[in-house]
């Protein structure tokens, strides 16, 4: 029974159209308390005094803490090592320790019977704060005259370096070199869901059990476990329905620990359900960058050198300080030949908040410097931006092909497999067909190409298990935040097992059923589970077919696994599938399971193309999007119709950052735009029709071919939709280098320029 | 505290509600109607979108005092797991949904659009959805999902997988 | 973001509203809330008294009379859109209406709600403005009317005093032939405008323009009459003319730098904006004036 | 963006002296302060008071330490009002500079900084110049008011 490459649809779909979803914000439980907390108005402050006379005596207040209150547990939030962790995590305390550092910082925590109350008293609160000097603005941070940190001398937390071939001084043999400043604002992820915890104690096992929209269950387990001091295995963590994650709700956040504090301390059920200013506020944001990079050419477009100096804002805390600007640094390159690069990257410290990885995590950075620079170098040459192209991609017959840099499996980048040439070619020549209309418009295409990294990071464990019902029932540590895992995890089960799907039950991300998980991020599930599980398939038929045997009496080498059904060798009637094995056993039989682990020691590289056609209003510059052609190599398509979901879903938040979104802060580190009004997100009425074309290349990287994709899209859309509408604007002279492109933001370059 | 009286997908229901609830938190929170979001609470994200007497409104920006004496339609109202009405199977059918968290929202607002407009162009289905937010999908299934749903599943709908 | 506790009342009759309204007490009026409700959400209003006056009778009414179209405050903006009373007596509404956020919000908001809560970037107030309307205002101790232009004195500011409430709007109908338009600028679908511009004009009898009235939303900190526009309108008598004039708005407007514009970007799209809705107003002032 | 710097400069017609005198009252202070139902000292020259700011229907409390500095009599001194309250802060910070013009008139000059911080500059930005530079209006309006004819 064939099962991978089909597009299953979600069984989990029929409750989640219905209303019978079941989220973290949705749980209730019998005497169950909720929270709402009091957050820093400063971005920089010594908190003074805490009053908390007149919420106390409201009614149906049950009490209200401070971070005195909490005693040991107020230390820093810490959960395991990250894989690239040249530094420590700098990271908050669950309430602020005497000194708050971003506006939304919390400070208190009121508990009461419901929401309303709760943030009436939050509201009632008095903080009284010695304001002190705060910075928000990456580049006047570098300058160290206002420190997040005075004990560190300086708010550059930490430098990176990657080097290949002669690096910098390669850019002296260029004929063209072109040079630019790179602007990509912080952006918020935005999942629609809130974050949310749910976490309640039972004094009896002395167990705690914390449900939380997380993307990584034992992330929080260990995370919860190092703050409370508990051992471990008292602490479940379990995830139910989660409303979008895009790296942000991969964490622990203080929310949870005070949540879980309060559970132990009240003996009470207590919920946390964040609403949406506090997601502007208190959740990990992304981006953030500020590039100097030059790109030099030979006579003919092709690379001589790439150098980058760029920074990094990364807040005031920061749980992995070196992911993202690490990830930029490395996919810079991008799917080009370029024998000599140099990038350096200051990650620096701001009274804002944490600035960690979001959708793309480091790759829409590089790709939007790297590609704007390769749209200069073409004007710079004279040739066409899908030519300079097509003479720097890395050919089939360079493969594999190592640049040299070291990536985050701690290997060398190495193109192992695909054709990036005829990818390109496919999108060009499909965004030639249509036409558009004589309407007075300016037009503009765009075509960039892209790399989505995937996978590499670390391992996942698989456990199968074979059911009395006959249903067997698949445990991993990942976590579906609207993937559809259930369904592409059973795909990848049945497919293997050969039976039907219905007879794989998944239980993903309850920290009771594995011993480890990572969880959901990096685009790494398909590509860890998938392969886990494909590895547990094997010895977990072992055992049935000993189990089989012994029903047999017979040697389980003489029992074959065939067609979905045990045989015996050389006895033509002898056959019995998983379901009747399940039936068959005696009552007092161990139970039938097996794991296996699959440690994803090499990263998977899809390459891709986006080509954009745009329309600019030459009087407004309103933008819009004409066509939208993605060509993205996704290996292994599990689930062909969850993939492109994923695709066009994470193009349209790449577009997000592209055309609208981004944080401002004033120069005290207050958040300007902290509401849908002000902040503005992709809308259905604007985004486009994408056509996707495949072509797709199994990953020579793990042994089932698969490579993630949800991260691609993001990565691809700043680029191609800034070359699109500089290339629309080409007789006003616009010159993009900053995100998002805004109508408003295009008429400040063409004030001053020359009309067509 | 006031008593209000609504009829809820079809049922009477009479609560005892603060005056300054939203109707939103009570179909979640005394009726246990859960499948109506909470996204942004200031009217712009559309993932509490309800039926008020055959209107479609934002649960976040009405008191719940205010719908005493009125029909409201929730996303459960509309279908369940063994009965989906056409545009929830519209949503599964084309992968309409990922994380389902402004699923609700846009399943309300879908279903009260076709009835005023049957058979839709895309981009009038695209402007009729503009006020729901979905972080996910891109939309373009979304879109597929309600013209699914227009057509009962053939026709504008784009080519089986 | 739950509201803080109010005490809450639905008054049925505008009497009963009227005199809660001046208790003295920090009342608001919540009318279709979709303004409202998001402030009370954010903690930004704390009303201790919220009065609830979509049970008043005889408010949601739309007469047609010689003085021009009256609207009940509580006629919501969906009804300005199917209304064909509307779209005959003043076209203007009905296009402006449109482009009122999102149908769940059009379903809800109300007229006069709109009005009061004068929003710089709305549409209504635009329009009011445009169209000279009156703004009719009641109290317990009285009633009285006042013009559009010396309603809206700031941004979320107007004349309305503490005890009164926007009773009705009358928007006079303009001598025919005329044709309207409105031109509008977001970002996104259904998002207020960075900047809008409603336009009418009336054609006399020699085919030029006769009567004019130009109003600019989001461009300032309440919605401005275009006077300097509707002045060099007057005798105009082709699309270029129509046009050319709009250059003229740049005096009428004073937008201030903010986190979605320049002052000098707005100031730039009132003009194009101006120009099209102008043009299109033209186009269709003369449509009329043929069709007779 | 920054603060919100809000400045300009009016003439009263009134004798320079008189001018200060007003300008150090608490009880023309508490007047002029929109917003302003109590101003109690708490030490000299600083007061605590609950201004009610805002326009329409947005409208918060602010507890406050109002603070009169820097007096160079007659012919300037410093003021700084500090609230917070449950949407956040506002800090206001400026200087008011008098100078005769005339035996019975005084030019008097200001530059307030106006930083607003919490939930209020987070969703509220479209707002906050215009309502500063409206409240700044009434302040000086009602400071004139108070000028004994």
């Amino acid at each position: 029974m064939d099962q991978i490459g089909r597009s299953v649809r979600r069984e989990e779909d029929r409750r989640l159209t219905t209303g019978r979803g079941r989220y973290v914000s949705d749980i209730v439980e019998g005497n169950m308390v909720q929270l709402a907390f009091v957050r820093s108005s400063r971005a920089h402050a010594r908190i003074t005094g805490l009053d908390f006379t007149k919420a106390q005596s409201m009614p149906g207040v049950v009490g209200i803490f401070g971070p005195k209150d909490m005693g040991e547990a107020i230390k820093p939030l810490s959960f395991g090592p990250p894989p690239e962790s040249a530094m420590e995590p700098t990271m908050p305390c669950p309430l602020a320790d005497g000194v708050v550092r971003h506006v939304g910082e919390p400070v208190a925590v009121v508990v009461a019977d419901n929401r309303y109350i709760a943030e009436a008293a939050a509201d009632a609160c008095e903080v009284e704060y010695e304001t002190l000097p705060a910075v928000a603005d990456v580049q006047e941070a570098r300058k160290n005259q206002v420190l997040v940190y005075p004990e560190r001398g300086t708010n550059v937390a930490a430098v990176v370096t990657r080097k290949t071939g002669d690096g910098e001084a390669a850019l002296k043999r260029a004929a063209h070199i072109v040079q630019e400043t790179f602007t990509i604002p912080r952006v918020v992820g935005h999942p629609m869901e809130p974050r949310a915890v749910v976490a309640s104690f039972d004094p009896v096992t002395g167990r705690l059990t914390v449900e939380a929209a997380t993307q990584g269950a034992h992330t929080v387990k260990m995370g919860l476990a190092a703050v409370l001091d508990l051992a471990p295995e008292k602490i479940r963590v379990v995830v139910p329905d989660v409303g979008g994650g895009f790296g942000v709700k991969n964490r622990i956040y203080s929310e949870d620990a005070v949540a879980a504090w309060l559970a132990i301390r009240l003996g009470r059920p207590v919920k946390w359900a964040g609403d949406r200013l506090e997601e502007f506020l208190a959740t990990n944001q992304g981006r953030d960058q500020v590039h100097t990079a030059s790109l030099g050419v030979d006579e003919e477009g092709r690379i001589v050198a790439l150098a980058d100096h760029f920074l990094q804002n990364v807040g005031a805390y920061t749980p992995e300080p070196l992911i993202v600007p690490a990830q930029t640094a490395t996919c810079l390159p991008g799917p080009y030949r370029l024998p000599n690069f140099e990038a350096t990257v200051e990650v620096v410290f701001t009274h804002t908040p944490a600035c960690a990885p979001y959708r793309g995590a480091g790759q829409p950075e590089a790709t939007f410097v790297m590609e704007r620079l390769l749209d200069r170098a073409a004007d710079a040459v004279g040739i066409g931006r899908d030519e300079i192209r097509r003479r720097n991609l890395v050919r089939p017959e360079d493969m594999p092909y190592e640049n040299g840099i070291i990536g985050r499996d701690r290997q060398p980048v190495t193109f192992r497999e695909g054709d990036f040439p005829g990818t390109l070619e496919t999108v060009v020549e499909a965004l030639r067909v249509g036409t558009s209309p004589d309407d007075g418009k300016l037009r503009g295409t765009g075509i960039i190409d892209f790399m989505e990294v995937s996978g590499g990071v670390l391992f996942e464990i698989c456990r199968l298990e074979l059911g009395r019902d006959g249903v067997v029932s698949l445990f991993t540590g990942t976590s579906s935040q609207g993937q559809g895992h259930r369904t592409s995890w059973a795909q990848i089960a049945a497919d293997r097992l050969q039976v039907p799907m219905d007879q794989v039950r998944v239980v993903e991300a309850d920290t009771d059923t594995v011993p480890m998980g990572l969880g959901t991020f990096a685009s790494r599930s398909t590509i860890t589970a998938g392969n886990a599980i494909v590895q547990a398939v094997a010895p977990f038929l072992d055992k049935c077919r000993e189990e089989v045997a012994a029903l047999w009496e017979a040697s389980p080498e003489d029992v074959l696994w065939e067609d979905g059904f045990f045989r015996l060798a050389g006895v033509a009637d002898r056959a019995m599938d998983l379901r009747t094995l399940a039936v068959s056993r005696p009552l007092d039989a161990p139970l039938v399971e097996a794991s296996a682990q699959f440690m994803d020691a090499n990263t998977s590289f899809g390459m891709g193309c986006h080509g954009v056609r745009v329309a600019v209003d030459p009087e407004t510059f309103q933008i819009s999007i004409e066509d939208y052609v993605i060509c993205h190599d996704a290996g292994v398509r599990v689930n062909p119709l969850l993939a492109e979901g994923q695709v066009f879903g994470g193009t349209v938040q790449g577009l997000g950052t592209a055309w609208y979104e981004a944080l401002r802060f004033d120069a005290q580190g207050q958040p300007l735009n902290t509401s849908f009004m002000d902040y503005l997100v992709p809308g259905s009425a604007e985004m486009p029709d994408f056509r996707l074309v495949k072509r797709d290349f199994p990953s020579s990287s793990n042994p089932e071919g698969l490579k993630g994709l949800g991260e691609g899209g993001t990565t691809a859309a700043g680029a191609a939709f800034a070359s699109a509408v500089e290339d629309a604007l080409r007789p006003f002279g616009v010159k993009i280098t900053s995100l998002p492109v805004t109508p408003a933001s295009i008429f400040a370059q063409v004030k001053g320029g020359v009309r067509p | 505290m006031t008593e209000i009286s609504m009829r809820v997908n079809g049922e009477n229901r009479t609560v005892n509600v603060e005056d300054y609830w939203l109707l939103a938190d009570v179909l979640r929170e005394k009726l246990g109607l859960t499948g109506t979001h909470l996204g942004c609470e200031h009217g712009v994200c559309g993932a509490c979108s309800v039926m008020v007497d055959g209107e479609v409104v934002r649960s976040c920006l009405m008191l719940a005092v205010q719908a005493d004496g009125t029909e409201v339609t929730t996303v459960e109202g509309l279908g369940d797991p063994d009965h989906m009405s056409p545009v929830q199977e519209g949503f599964m059918q084309e992968h309409g949904l990922q994380c389902g968290f402004c699923t609700p929202g846009l399943i309300v607002t879908a279903t009260h659009f076709l009835k005023e407009n049957p058979h839709p162009t895309r981009q009038e289905v695209r402007e009729a959805l503009s006020g729901n937010i979905c972080r996910c999908t891109g939309y373009q299934h979304i879109v597929n999902a309600v013209l699914r749903a227009a057509d009962e599943g053939e026709k504008k709908a784009p080519s089986p997988r | 973001m739950k509201p803080l506790p109010f005490r809450y009342m639905k008054p049925q009759t505008l009497d009963e509203a009227l005199e809660a309204l001046g208790s003295g007490e920090d009342a608001k009026v919540l009318a279709g809330g979709q303004s409202l409700v998001p402030l009370l959400n954010m903690h930004l209003a704390r009303p201790a008294l919220l009065i609830d006056v979509n049970a008043l009778e005889g408010l949601s009414t739309i007469e047609p009379s010689d003085a021009g179209l009256r609207l009940g405050t509580l006629v919501r903006h969906q009804t300005l859109l199917t209304s064909s009373e509307v779209r005959r007596a003043v076209p203007l509404l009905a296009e402006a209406a449109a482009l009122i956020g999102h149908e769940a919000i059009r379903a809800r908001g109300t007229v006069g709600g709109s009005i009061a809560h004068a929003d710089p970037a709305a549409e209504l107030p635009m329009v009011a403005i445009a169209k000279r309307a009156t703004i009719g205002i009641r109290s317990a101790s009285g009633s009285r009317r006042v013009p559009a232009e010396e309603f809206f004195i700031g941004y979320l500011m107007t004349s309305l005093g503490p005890d009164e409430i926007v009773e009705d709007v009358l928007f006079p109908m303009a001598p025919s032939p005329s044709g309207s338009a409105v031109e509008e600028f977001s970002e996104r679908h259904g998002d207020f405008a960075l900047v809008a511009v409603a336009a009418e004009l009336s054609l006399g009898e020699d085919g030029r323009v006769a009567r004019a009235g130009v109003a600019v939303a989001g461009a300032g900190p309440a919605p401005a009459a275009a006077r300097e526009v509707e002045a060099a309108l007057i005798g105009q008598a082709s699309p270029e003319g129509v046009r050319a004039t709009a250059k003229a708005v740049a005096a009428d407007i004073a937008p201030e730098d903010d986190l979605h514009a320049s002052a000098s970007y707005r100031k730039h799209l009132a003009e194009i904006l101006a120009a099209r809705a102008l043009e299109r107003a033209w186009q269709r002032a003369k449509a009329a004036s043929e069709a007779r | 963006m920054g603060p919100v710097v809000i400045n300009g400069q009016t003439t009263l017609n009134a004798a320079q002296e008189i001018v200060w005198k007003v300008l150090q009252d608490p009880d023309a202070l508490k007047n002029a302060i929109p917003g302003c139902d109590e101003l109690t000292e708490i030490e000299p020259d600083t007061y605590k008071a609950t201004l009610k700011l805002g326009v329409a229907a947005v409208r918060g409390t602010y507890v406050a330490r109002v603070q009169v500095a820097d007096q160079v009599a007659p012919s300037q001194y410093r003021l700084r009002i500090n609230g917070s309250g449950g949407t956040g802060f506002v800090d206001v910070d400026g200087t008011v500079r008098l100078t005769a013009t005339g035996s019975d008139t005084t030019a008097v000059e200001y530059e307030f900084d106006v930083n607003v911080g919490g939930t209020i500059a987070g969703v509220g930005q479209r707002m906050l110049s215009g309502v500063a530079k409206f409240m700044m209006g009434e302040f000086v309006k009602s400071m004139e008011k108070q000028i004994p004819k």
